[in-house]
């Protein structure tokens, strides 16, 4: 948020039935246009042949910055999953990092360009590294929330999948065990009604992810994915309590994937076009700016202000991304083996 | 009969088994929708009962096709890409593949696993794997992978066939790499069988997928510098067929295994061992193994990845040394 | 039961608050003492060091013959777990072939030798091969009522597995799968309170192992499982319902394990023996005769000629398994591929 | 100090372990109890926090050791049996073995996976299994499997003490096969290095684990009838020591492989591909693996086991043979 400085400081005060303060409600908008605009330039960008693969998470900004803005940034631990880039944005990743991230750049933070993109990772920032294989990060979130508790360290993981991944057998295992041991835990499920081109019926037997708590005696809560502000204030309080030794907690956001699952998926194939246009009302941005606006929180203008910083940001990064240099056909070796310092 | 790809080849042959035995259905990630390569493309709207998508979850796909099986079944299931099939090993290894042997026969798993396996298409480390030595160290597992047209269809149909667990591979950048008349050409129908593609008297390769296209490519590049290469294809990884391998070695005294999986515990290891027992004698050089390099897996960007495969040339200047020495 | 003939034949009439015949119930005593005193000969044969290794069933004899006399004989599969002995019987094993299971005979139909002892399988009897490795059998029996239902097959499947084995990936992908495909598969878990060492605190978050079934939509039962007429009159229905399209079940069978966990474990590491002692009084063998004794269904003595009649035939069998051939060095090769005929 | 068996050099090094770095945690199934070997004996009542029973779940121990090893702690994380390890495989292939690779060293996980392996203990197929093939062909993972009590010790240290994740494999009927002073007693401390175990100049044999004491008394048997064997115990599995391989076999030009694992796949294969390749010059004779035959896994029955698995007789006949080349 470069330019903030420029213009007139938000306060910081909570404002009543928001639980947020006007900056933290700045924040939230910016980084959710952000997640957007960038996603959006990628898609381009892999029209325009510059980028192989693009998988993005338009349409759940809401879901993903609302839950991550409930975390103790530098203290609590992320273990996200590919549609997550809301949520790294909000935990310290820059537009440039973004576009070397899509771009396989060999200065590219998460993997150099060794993974495809959208597979993050970040020991500094607390994000953990995770694989294309769906759900077995929810155990990793699980040893990391085991060990702070045996060193006594407060703090909280988050960590996500798509409703789709609830049906692996590390779902369930990951679950078990974080009941049986009170870890600290936030399982957090991006219900965004398919798993590429299956429909929720044939991934599960429950109407909703959150009845799966059920067969684990843990907390759950479901959520309006689309609301930002609804999110934090449901993700928020259960970060809290896990602090405090509360246990794990499972959340369902529900949301909807506005694109297809990646830039390869023709979602026409399997999802009516009806369908999609009722969940293009309910966007995410326009949910969110409308209410603000209406509240009177932000007058027009200063959505504007941001809308036009996001567009500059997100264009300088691309141009910037573009000239870095690529890995070099060496660069694939090394590092197989941590060696000692 | 017009000539198909290998996406065509295989989906002909889901088509006629599906067809012509109603034991036989497709289940998997996406299979009604046609899968994301297309594969079952049109195969949903012919027979809805026998096209099941399955939720995300590679054990219960090949588990439930394990218990299909045994009841009587011909389960088809679909790993949407090889580099998921890792959390349904225990069932491959610890059940499919010891069914028959077990029990001595009274028990046994007509079944298939087909799936895309193989890089070269900005997959990543998870898009773009090598499964293959995992699994040709299942004895009670048969384990396949073609590379032409015709070789996919009539191989498809006899693992469909066979009484055993049969792991099917199908190299993604063979699917629209090619066409081939089905009858005509040449295809083996046999489990357990490779063909000598090329004839040569110089040095032998040995290789499949989409390795036997490049080690083709690069054979022919030699013979313009007047190296002759026998090329072998494999065909069925597991059981290995020693006699041609052994015989293609014997013939020429040098041999270069090629593969795209990683070099160290990779099948090539295997091959170069049993010629090393069993062709002794007849070697003049020593055996070449041309694969990845020993890191995790396939990486990303293009410039990796073409580093991580081999391909034609890489395969030329080996064969170049090696018929040099 | 070959002697039975030389007796007064029981009325096959169902009697009252029974549910069950005369018949049905001499029937389920007799399997219940033939599996205990198999198992006890083979302890016995264990420290003599005539067999290297027992897993048994002792304390688990109600809740396997009470579900197994629910199936229908012939026409329902058993995908059965290592203790389920008295089920093997109820399907039709005989004492003899037990004892060549556990000898590792050439003639052992289950597996000829080559699978450790209690690894059942026999195609004919419907009754489906199994490894070690816990609740992989879970998947099998949801596939094969998969099948069933394909084929329209008016049968059900059967398979059990301990409470700790509920904690692996399988269990949820089995069950994730039958409630969605509303399979005819009961999952049966006897509860026996142990894991080897590990009591059910340390193996789940919930109390009962039916309360996993509320994260399938899935329903569930729990029983006594050291009361066979309990545990029949539960199971029974839930196999009918099964049967007619109701989708799967997920019952509990309280229980216990009165032995070691095998013939080389020592649970007076991990158990209170005074828990143990409490057990013992709910003997499932002594529970049973208790009630058909003071309801005067049979009169002591023909009690007592069904515990003769099974030493008999248990000692008989013994005697005989002994003497079968061992397979032969060479006999380890073969069928590791199914040859067509 | 007295002499010590491998299970008590192994339970001896976790007390160590656990004594002088407070990372340090064991979690697997029964391990609070001692284990079904009792190696972990007596040590929850020393660090009540830091023994774990862990559910029936095996990819769970690996997922959360990996999370825990992330986070910075030093789990050592214990499978009750190697054969029980297939359905974490998904958890150390995609995840565990590329950790540190897919960030470049961002990340790395100093974690240890324990389990007892291999046969001869009448334990059937799933009591007795070999794994070493599947792991050694995972690049970032590294695999040990010592033979003698003294290497248990310092290998499972050195293991601990790696910032990489560590499949260590504890062959059962080592356990309590002999003792040794733990100071005294040759004892290599770092991974990657195999030892020359015997002398030798007529021919090569190269194991590891409980074969590796099955080669060294087929050794002593040969030299009363004069025939000179080198011993190498590889003692790491991967990454391979490729020098002393090397080094060995053109020692002596003459090599035998042996492995208890069954032929095809096993790790067999890629020693001998490795001197094919590169001692090509100085082989005498073909190199010969003596393995396990191409079955599932190991028989129950007393007859068919032995008769699965290589030993003293077996391995002597087969040197023999080869001296005799
Ligand atoms: C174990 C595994 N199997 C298959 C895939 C291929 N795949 C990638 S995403 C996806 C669907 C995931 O659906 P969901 O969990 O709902 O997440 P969403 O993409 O809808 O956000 C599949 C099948 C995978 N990545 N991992
Ligand atoms: C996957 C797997 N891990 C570990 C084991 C070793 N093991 C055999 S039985 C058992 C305990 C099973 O407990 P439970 O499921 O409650 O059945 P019980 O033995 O109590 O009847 C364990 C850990 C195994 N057989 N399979
Ligand atoms: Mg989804
Ligand atoms: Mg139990």
């Amino acid at each position: 948020m470069t330019t903030a400085k420029t213009r007139r400081t938000r306060s910081r005060q909570t404002i009543e039935d928001y639980l947020l303060s006007e900056h933290e409600l700045e924040e939230m908008y910016y980084f959710m246009l952000l997640a957007r605009r960038l996603n959006e330039r990628m898609l381009a960008l892999n029209r325009q042949g510059r980028a192989p693969f693009v998988i993005a998470g338009a349409g759940q900004e809401a879901a993903q910055v609302g839950a991550a803005m409930a975390l103790k940034r530098g203290t609590d631990y992320l273990a996200p999953y590919y549609r997550d880039l809301g949520m790294n944005l909000v935990l310290g990743m820059s537009a440039r990092e973004a576009m070397l991230n899509l771009l396989g750049k060999r200065d590219d933070p998460s993997s150099h360009g060794r993974q495809m993109p959208s597979h993050w990772g970040n020991t500094e920032r607390r994000i953990v590294t995770g694989s294309s294989v769906v759900a077995t990060q929810l155990l990793h979130a699980a040893g990391i929330a085991l060990a702070a508790k045996l060193q006594n360290d407060p703090l909280v993981v988050l960590t996500c999948c798509g409703e789709g991944s609830t049906s692996k057998g590390d779902f369930h295992e990951a679950l078990n065990f974080a009941a049986i041991h009170k870890l600290p835990v936030i399982f957090y499920v991006q219900n965004n009604g398919y798993a590429i081109s299956e429909s929720t019926v044939k991934e599960m037997p429950v109407p909703n992810v959150a009845d799966r708590a059920r067969g684990y005696a843990m907390q759950s809560a479901m959520v309006d994915g689309m609301d930002c502000i609804a999110v934090y204030q449901t993700v928020r309080p259960a970060v809290d309590q896990a602090r405090r030794g509360g246990g794990p907690y499972l959340i369902e956001a529900k949301c909807y994937r506005l694109w297809g699952h990646s830039s390869d998926d023709d979602d026409s194939r399997y999802r009516p076009k009806a369908e999609l246009e009722e969940w293009i009302k309910k966007d995410p941005l326009t949910l969110f700016r409308g209410r603000v606006e209406k509240d009177g929180i932000f007058p027009k203008e200063d959505l504007d202000e941001i809308e036009h910083r996001v567009e500059e940001e997100v264009r300088e990064a691309v141009q910037w991304a573009l000239m870095q240099p690529d890995p070099g056909p060496e660069d694939a070796l090394g590092f197989v083996y941590k060696e000692a310092e | 009969m017009a000539a198909v790809t290998v996406l065509e080849a295989v989906r002909q042959t889901l088509d006629e088994a599906l067809a012509s035995d109603d034991r036989v259905f497709i289940i998997g990630e996406d299979v009604e929708a046609g899968g994301v390569f297309r594969v079952t493309d049109g195969l949903k709207a012919k027979y809805p009962e026998r096209l099941i998508d399955s939720p995300l979850a590679e054990s219960s796909i090949i588990g439930i096709s394990i218990g299909a099986a045994h009841y009587g079944m011909r389960p088809v299931a679909e790993i949407q890409f090889a580099d998921f099939i890792h959390s349904g090993f225990d069932q491959l290894c610890s059940e499919a593949s010891r069914w028959s042997y077990r029990t001595n026969g009274d028990a046994y798993l007509p079944m298939v696993v087909r799936t895309p396996w193989g890089g070269g298409v900005h997959g990543g480390q998870h898009h773009s794997q090598s499964i293959e030595a995992y699994y040709t160290h299942m004895p009670g597992l048969k384990v396949v992978a073609p590379a032409f047209p015709a070789d996919y269809a009539s191989l498809l149909k006899a693992s469909i066939a066979d009484l055993n667990p049969v792991l099917f591979l199908e190299h993604k950048r063979t699917y629209r790499l090619m066409r081939q008349e089905l009858n005509g050409a040449p295809a083996e129908t046999r489990l357990g069988h490779a063909r000598v593609t090329r004839q040569g008297s110089d040095l032998t390769i040995i290789a499949y997928g989409l390795m036997l296209h490049e080690s083709l490519a690069a054979a022919e590049e030699l013979a313009n510098e007047g190296i002759d290469c026998l090329v072998v294809d494999l065909l069925t990884l597991l059981p290995l067929d020693q006699e041609t391998i052994l015989e293609s070695a014997k013939a020429t005294g040098k041999v270069l295994i090629v593969h795209e999986d990683t070099l160290t515990g990779g099948l090539g290891g295997e091959i170069s061992a049993l010629i090393a027992e069993h062709a002794f004698e007849y070697l003049d050089a020593p055996i070449r193994r041309l694969a990845a390099p020993d890191i995790p897996a396939m990486p990303y960007h293009h410039a990796m990845e073409s580093f991580f495969m081999p391909d034609r040339t890489k395969i030329a200047a080996a064969a170049r040394e090696l018929a040099a020495y």
